[in-house]
This record gives C-alpha cells, sequence and structure tokens, in this order.
C-alpha cells in the first residue's frame, strides 16, 4: 500500500471567487468573496448591501404610524414578530399602556408567524442540503398560516397589522378554532419532519461538526436567538427580558444539547427550530385558552406626538434579537430610528467560523444561520 | 387532543372555500382601467400569425423557464407560487437556478442601485428569447421605496431594455403570478417571427 | 474507519432514507392530500378583511385629502375645484396600483368610508401608465357644467325661499356623479 | 446573578474612572446613558466588560446619532451573567467625528461600526475592518447625516 499523500502536497494555487448576489443557496442577494485552495475555503468575506433600502432614514422622514408597513419588509418571512416589536418600542417611549387583549392577540400573531418561518427556513435549509421535498412539506404548512393571517388582517405576508396602541382588528369569528385546527394538524407533523429528514443520515453527515460556535465566541460575536441557542446558551429575550404577557405563559428554552457532533454545530441551530416550533405551538394552545376580551386598541390620538425621549425596546423575533433605538425630539416623526437585526450579526462571525471548511458547507453555514437579507442589509 | 395525520380531512382548503370560477371572471377595478387607457391610445394593432409561428408560439408559451431570482418579499411568494399548493409548473414555468437556462425573468423583490448591474448582467446572460416579468410595486415604481429611499432603483425598467407584463401587489399572490404568466403566454402567441426584418 | 462501521453507515442511511420516502410515497399517491388549486378554473373565496386594489366611490368622497396626507408613499393624487355650495368637488382622483404597496392605512383613516380594498388581486397590464387608476370617468368639461347647473339650481331656490319668506332648502348635491 | 440598577453601574464607572465618565443621563431616556469622553471609551468598555460585578459580555448595539452640531454614539450593552443593561454614549464634534473603535473589547463591534460609519461618516480609530459595508464603495457622502442630499444620479440611474 503506497503512503497517503500528504495534505501539504495536494496544496495548490489559491483562487478567488465570488458566490452571489445572485445564488439560489444564499438565500436572497448575499456575496461571499471566497478564496479557496481548491475545495477548501480559507477565506470567506461576506459582502452585504445588495438590498440595502434605507428603512432607518424613511423612518425618520415618515411619520411614526406610518412606519409600520415598513417593517413588514424589514423580515419578509416574520412580518408580524417586525410590527409588534415596533409598536412595542413606540409604546414603551411613548408610555401607553395597550389593552390586555391586544397583548395576547400579539403573542399570538408572533408565535404563528414564527412556525411560519422557522418552517420556511427549515424547508429552504434542507433544500440547500439537497432535499427538496422538505421545502415543499414546509410551504405546505405555511400557506394554512398564510390563510389564517390573510384572515385577520387581509394580507398574506406584509401584514400591516399592529398599531401603536394595540391591533388594527379584532380577531375575526372562528379564528380561534381555526387556530386550534391548525395546531392539531400541526403538531404531530413535527414528528413526521423528524422521521422524513432530520435524522437522515446523510444531512446528519453534512451538517454535524461543520461551523462549530463556542457559547463564548456566540456571545462575543453577539449572535442571537436560535443561532446563540444552539451554542447551549440558554438565552431567550422572552426570558431574559420578558416583555408583553410572556412571563404569564409556560414554555421552555429550547438549546443545542449535540444531539450529533459538537455542541454548537450546524446540526444544533437546525434543531433548535425544529423544537421551537413545537414550543410555538405550546404557547398559541395557551393563548387560545386564555386569551380575554376586550378592546384591542388603545385611545391614541390621530397626530401622534411621543414625548421626548430615547428608549431601546429589544423582542425575540425568529432570527434572534429584533431591537429598535428609537430617540424622539417630540415632533410627528422620529429623530433618529435604528434597528438592530439578528441576521446582521450573524453575518459577523460567517468570516471567522467558515475557515477552513469545504465550498458545500459554506452553503449548510448560511443555511443554519437562517438570515434573511432584507435584515442584514434594511 | 391532537389527532393523527391519518384522520385528516383534505387540506386543500385550510380556510377558505375553494369553488369553481364563475364562466365570466368579475372585472375589478385594473381591468376596467387598461380598457380605458387602451381606448385612448387607439388599441392595439392585429397581428396575423402564420402556422409557422404559431407552432413556435406554443412552444415557447409552454416552457417558459424562469430563473429562480428572489431578492426580498416577492421571492417568498415566488417559493409559495412554485411550491404545492399553486403550482406555475402547470403552466410549463419550472424554476431555473441559472440564467443560461432561463427564458423569463421574474424581478421578484427590490432592486437596489448596488444590485443593479448584477441585474443587467443577468439579463444579459439569458439566452434569446426572453421575457422579463416585473413583479410587485419594487420593481415597478420602486414602490414602498419610491418615495423616501436613496438607494432603491425607481423601476427595472430603468435599467432593462424592455419588460414584457407588469403584475401590481405588494407583493401579488400567486394567483395573481400565475395570471401574469397567462398574460405573457398570450402576448408571445401573437408574436410574429418570420417575415420581420432584422434590425 | 473499520469495515463494520462502513457497514453500519450505508445500512443506517438506507433505513432512513426508506423512512423518509415512505412519508414521501405516503403524501404522492393519497388522493385526499391534494393541495393543488387550480387558479383560473378555482378561485379561492376571499375573506372579508383582503387587502386588494383600493377602489374608491367618488360619488361618496368628500375630497377630505386625508388618504393622500396618510398614504407613506404619495401614491394617490387627487385634484379638486370649488363646487356651488362651498365644498369641494373631484375633477380627478388617481392611484398608482404599481406603486401602492397594499397597507390599508388609507381605508382606515377614510372618514366617510368611501375608500376601500376590493378582493380583486389579478391585474397585469403591459405598460406603466396602465397602472395609474383614475376613478373620475368625467372629463373637467362635464364637471363645470354641472356645477354650473348646481348653482344655477341653488340660486333659483334661493330666490323661491326669499319670496316665500322661508330658508331656503339646499337640494342634494349631484355635482359629485350619480351613485351607483 | 446580581443584578445592578444603572445608578450603581454609574456609581461603579465613578469609583474607577473619577472624573473620567461625565454624566449619567437618566430623564426619559430607557436604559439610561453613562456618558464618558470619546478618548477613555476603550477602557470604560474594557471596564465593564471585565469587572466581576459588571461583567457586561454582550454589546447590543452601536448606534450613531446626529445632533446637527454634534455627534454622539450609543451603545447598548448586556450582562448575560448578571441581566442588567446600559448605555453608554459618547459626544463627538461635528466637523471631526473619530472615536476609538471598541472592537477589541467586543468582536461583535465589528460590523456595528462598519455600519455606523457607513451610514453617518463616524470613523472609527482603530478599527479591523474600516471599510463601507452596505453601500457600494464610490458612493457619496453618508445618508444618515441629517444634512444628507439625496444625489441626482448613481452610474447613470437616476434616484
Amino acid at each position: 500500500m503506497t503512503e497517503p499523500i500528504s495534505k501539504e502536497a495536494l496544496r495548490t494555487d489559491e483562487w478567488t471567487i465570488n458566490m452571489g448576489p445572485h445564488h439560489p443557496s444564499t438565500h436572497g442577494v448575499l456575496r461571499l468573496e471566497l478564496t479557496t485552495d481548491g475545495e477548501i475555503v480559507s477565506k470567506a468575506r461576506p459582502s452585504l448591501g445588495y438590498l440595502h433600502r434605507g428603512l432607518e432614514k424613511i423612518g425618520e422622514r415618515v411619520a411614526w404610524a406610518q412606519f409600520m408597513p415598513f417593517t413588514d419588509r424589514l423580515d419578509y418571512l416574520a412580518g408580524m414578530n417586525c410590527n409588534c416589536a415596533y409598536a412595542w418600542a413606540v409604546e414603551k417611549l411613548a408610555g401607553i399602556e395597550i389593552p390586555e387583549r391586544a397583548e395576547w392577540i400579539r403573542v399570538l400573531v408572533c408565535e404563528l408567524n414564527r412556525i411560519s418561518s422557522h418552517l420556511v427556513a427549515w424547508g429552504s435549509f434542507c433544500a440547500d442540503m439537497g432535499a427538496f421535498t422538505p421545502l415543499l412539506y414546509g410551504i405546505r404548512e405555511r400557506e394554512w398560516v398564510n390563510d389564517l393571517f390573510e384572515m385577520v388582517c387581509g394580507q398574506r405576508l406584509t401584514y400591516n397589522y399592529a398599531r401603536i396602541g394595540g391591533v388594527s382588528h379584532d380577531l375575526p369569528p372562528g379564528f380561534l378554532e381555526k387556530t386550534k385546527e391548525f395546531c392539531d394538524y400541526f403538531e404531530p407533523l413535527i414528528d413526521e419532519y423528524n422521521r422524513l429528514i432530520t435524522y437522515n443520515k446523510i444531512l446528519v453527515h453534512r451538517l454535524k461538526n461543520i461551523g462549530v460556535i463556542s457559547a463564548r465566541d456566540a456571545i462575543e460575536w453577539g449572535l442571537s436567538g436560535p443561532n446563540l441557542r444552539g451554542s447551549g446558551f440558554a438565552y431567550d429575550i422572552r426570558r431574559a427580558e420578558p416583555y408583553s404577557v410572556y412571563p404569564k405563559l409556560d414554555f421552555n428554552v429550547v438549546v443545542g444539547h449535540a444531539d450529533r457532533g459538537t455542541l454548537g454545530d450546524c446540526f444544533d441551530r437546525y434543531l433548535v427550530r425544529i423544537d421551537e416550533m413545537r414550543e410555538s405551538v405550546k404557547i398559541v394552545r395557551q393563548v387560545i385558552d386564555r386569551i380575554p376580551d376586550g378592546p384591542v386598541m388603545a385611545k391614541v390620538p390621530r397626530v401622534f406626538k411621543p414625548p421626548a425621549g430615547e428608549c431601546y425596546f429589544r423582542a425575540e423575533s425568529p432570527r434572534g434579537e429584533t431591537g429598535f433605538y428609537l430617540i424622539s425630539d417630540g415632533g410627528t416623526n422620529a429623530y433618529r430610528l435604528k434597528i438592530r437585526t439578528g441576521s446582521y450579526m450573524a453575518m459577523n462571525i460567517f468570516e471567522k467560523i467558515s475557515k477552513g471548511v469545504m465550498i458545500s458547507d459554506i452553503v449548510a453555514l448560511i443555511g443554519s444561520f437562517d438570515i434573511i437579507l432584507p435584515e442584514t442589509d434594511r | 387532543m391532537s389527532q393523527g395525520p391519518a384522520k385528516r380531512k383534505p387540506i386543500k382548503s385550510n380556510i377558505f372555500d375553494v369553488v369553481p370560477a364563475p364562466a365570466e371572471i368579475p372585472q375589478n377595478v385594473l381591468q376596467k382601467n387598461f380598457e380605458r387607457v387602451r381606448a385612448c391610445k387607439g388599441g392595439e394593432g392585429i397581428i396575423e400569425v402564420g402556422i409557422a409561428d404559431l407552432f413556435i408560439n406554443w412552444c415557447r408559451k409552454n416552457s417558459l423557464w424562469y430563473l429562480y431570482y428572489a431578492t426580498a418579499c416577492c421571492g417568498i411568494e415566488l417559493m409559495q407560487g412554485g411550491a404545492s399548493k399553486y403550482d406555475f409548473d402547470r403552466f410549463g414555468a419550472v424554476f431555473r437556478a441559472t440564467p443560461r437556462q432561463a427564458d423569463m425573468l421574474m424581478t421578484a423583490g427590490t432592486i437596489t442601485h448596488k444590485m443593479a448591474e448584477r441585474v443587467q448582467r443577468i439579463y444579459a446572460q439569458m439566452p434569446e428569447p426572453k421575457y422579463v416579468i416585473a413583479i410587485g410595486a419594487c420593481t415597478i415604481t420602486g414602490g414602498p421605496f419610491y418615495k423616501d429611499s436613496y438607494s432603491v432603483v425607481k423601476g427595472v425598467d430603468l435599467i432593462l431594455p424592455k419588460v414584457d407584463v407588469y403584475v401590481p401587489g405588494c407583493p401579488p399572490r400567486p394567483e395573481a403570478w400565475i395570471e401574469g404568466i397567462r398574460n405573457l403566454q398570450n402576448l408571445i402567441m401573437k408574436t410574429k417571427n418570420y417575415g420581420l426584418k432584422k434590425a | 474507519m473499520g469495515l463494520r462501521e462502513y457497514i453500519s453507515d450505508i445500512s443506517e442511511a438506507v433505513v432512513t432514507i426508506a423512512k423518509g420516502m415512505r412519508i414521501t410515497w405516503k403524501y404522492g399517491v393519497d388522493p385526499k392530500e391534494e393541495t393543488t388549486i387550480f387558479y383560473p378554473e378555482e378561485r379561492m373565496v376571499m375573506p372579508e378583511r383582503t387587502r386588494g386594489f383600493l377602489f374608491n366611490d367618488v360619488a361618496r368622497c368628500i375630497v377630505c385629502n386625508m388618504c393622500v396626507k396618510q398614504c407613506p408613499i404619495d401614491c394617490i393624487t387627487l385634484e379638486s375645484i370649488k363646487g356651488a355650495d362651498k365644498k369641494n368637488v373631484l375633477t380627478s382622483y388617481k392611484i398608482d396600483m404599481g406603486r401602492c404597496m397594499h397597507c390599508g392605512l388609507c381605508v382606515e383613516i377614510c372618514p366617510p368610508k368611501s375608500l376601500v380594498h376590493t378582493d380583486g388581486y389579478e391585474g397585469s397590464s403591459h405598460t406603466r401608465e396602465e397602472l395609474i387608476v383614475e376613478f373620475v370617468e368625467d372629463d373637467l368639461a362635464t364637471i363645470k357644467a354641472r356645477i354650473a347647473a348646481h348653482a344655477a339650481e341653488l340660486a333659483k331656490a334661493a330666490k323661491a325661499a326669499e319670496a316665500a319668506g322661508k330658508a331656503p332648502a339646499a337640494p342634494a348635491n349631484p355635482a359629485g356623479g350619480e351613485k351607483k | 446573578m446580581k443584578t445592578l440598577s444603572a445608578q450603581e453601574i454609574f456609581e461603579k464607572l465613578k469609583g474607577k474612572f473619577g472624573d473620567g465618565v461625565v454624566s449619567l443621563q437618566t430623564e426619559s431616556v430607557n436604559p439610561p446613558f453613562a456618558v464618558v469622553p470619546p478618548g477613555s471609551i476603550q477602557e470604560v468598555c474594557r471596564f465593564l466588560k471585565e469587572d466581576p460585578d459588571l461583567l457586561f459580555d454582550y454589546l447590543v448595539c452601536i448606534s450613531g446619532v446626529d445632533h446637527k452640531d454634534k455627534f454622539a454614539v450609543a451603545y447598548h450593552v448586556y450582562s448575560t451573567e448578571h441581566r442588567h443593561r446600559i448605555g453608554v454614549k459618547a459626544m463627538l464634534p461635528h466637523d471631526n467625528p473619530v472615536i476609538p473603535t471598541v472592537d477589541v473589547v467586543w468582536k461583535a463591534a465589528i460590523y456595528l461600526e462598519r455600519e455606523t460609519y457607513d451610514l453617518m461618516g463616524i470613523v472609527f480609530e482603530g478599527s479591523c475592518d474600516p471599510n463601507r459595508i452596505l453601500l457600494p464603495d464610490d458612493w457619496e457622502g453618508h445618508p444618515l447625516r441629517k444634512d444628507y442630499i439625496y444625489p441626482e444620479q448613481y452610474h447613470g440611474i437616476k434616484i
């Protein structure tokens, strides 16, 4: 038997190749400048901004309430979460108390949206890994959530449902029953997803031990949401800094537990999303049982002028922390509106962890972060 | 409590009723407007298309492979339209990952100035004949970012030589996309391929 | 990697793939699992709150300019002239459907609720101009003539009231077009 | 775990730096800001991160604010251990906004600082990656400044 060829002998010249901005597996218009040595990536530098739409500038130029439709476009997979986060932030700034029912409705739609967002994340992640079927199944269930939202607010994707001081409409009759029906239908399907693909040998082999992030690194680099929890660190803003009615609800913070491979690898981040859907269904069921009656809109003047001040509010959206830093000078529009998003910080660590992986693992890494480009670019 | 998937009822219509379409689809605001605008312009000329053209056009219209090109919100509707509930494949529209195999560019999502050159390059890479459908408010006029944004291209027709069909909506429902694709198919059937002078 | 591990890897892969394919087949062959809506032949019944294309009932519009001010992207433009009884009369009400983002803020704020969302969503066009919808159907001359007629009518009523020594009863304003 | 209030955190800062920390800004501000001179931002941040009672290990956000006559850089920090938070703010002159980088303290600052430089034009001295991130490299101006004038066109395309 001959001697195995050493890695040094195989070393070739380095290449610089562009991945994106139009590439089917980069989840949008992300461009990566890869420096590769054969199949091994020695450096991957994300180049963002291909979807920079200037949302922060728009926030300074339109009135407080009119910025609401733009938050839908901030994270189009989880428009409800962004809507509600912005509304909560402005209410915190202006010191508005919103009716009890509106809080519960917001939590209900946020959690439903978290399910639908994770479904696309799961589906497109599997599609990137070479299994197209899960995408179809994920979107099949997402359609149901979309229909529910269309019943509530009339749009499938850009909801514009939350308002400063409550929500725009009360729940339509029959909505809670339909939601319950959806929960009954959806909960067994999560197990089916696991049977379908999660423990598939090929998927596991492509994900385990890839892109390992330790909890310490994850905090240092500012990761949040499922990406941070995948590293085994139980940090959820719904628990750490509770807002709305989350303290009254019973749910677990899902963390990665090194099911296959090392703690903090792609597979852990994948599994956190799957288990989070289960927790969201749990929250939705509790909300359905406990939602009180009453008005859904507080009294807010039509020309809304919050007092001068500054406020930073953060909420847990499916991609991590969505934070709004608002500065008001007492006028009809924001003086400064800064949005902090989870995907942007996930791109921060990308350059570090993509050293030495194969090109095909880059796709797994992007998929496991579940980034969404309007959030990174805003 | 939870019923197993086996006992489920058919999930074709989760929430809403699905009914057969009426023989005459009710005209909405926009379609009435089209008639008025066309009447002002004097209407479209009638093109006589020969048998060979008919055959070529028929082939082209039923294999409109589209580029999987999604930048923003409309891209999710593109995924949902391509998936099982709406299923663009029924019209011969199959997604392709590379522009070299695509016939149709559906510009799904906002195009920024940084992205504009790439869109032009993608368009140039597509083989002839190629068609462009501008989907959603962002690519028709700039949409939500028309007024206050400094980095959004105000309409894809400013950077591409021609746009065949505009589909309004923000984002348009997948049904509206299908209608747009069918509109393009009708347009293709009217095309005259032979007897035209080469420019 | 030993031979035992190699074989167990392969067998595990085969088993997990077979499990997944079983689910795929179940959905593939069961007619109950059909989800496709055959769109041009079938349609979904839209819910009440659907935010489709906007429609303004110009007969009921009171020309308060609220929708124009509320729209974050200025996609509504309206023009009006003074009517006979000091009320404004619409001469043009345009919505650029190619720019409208269907947020529904204008509908919410409309005082007479004349601006509504329809459930229409299909409207692909071949040019950008076709997407700018004009809701006032009459041209300017017709509207002016109607206002003049209304003014004459008002003057006549005032004269009659003066003759009778009573307060004038204003007739309904026909300048906004007929009700449908 | 011992959650401290903003006042207590400020007292600790005051005890360490004396006059280095200017003031605590609490009025209608949530979370309160400790205002520090720009020159000492690195030492303050390092102390915030490493002091065992504070342990601010999570940098949440860096935002630049244009106050027309001056710039402010606001840092929001959070402790995952003690679960308290505070803001740190530095005021910069409008004509030459330069501040030392904090990416040696928290790695999360790299992208946040790049973004602040790109959109607001605040230069972070000693940054390991001082380039534009969201806008193209040849873009003129910093759009989030209040005196930004929208350009007429970019590469021949009308804006």
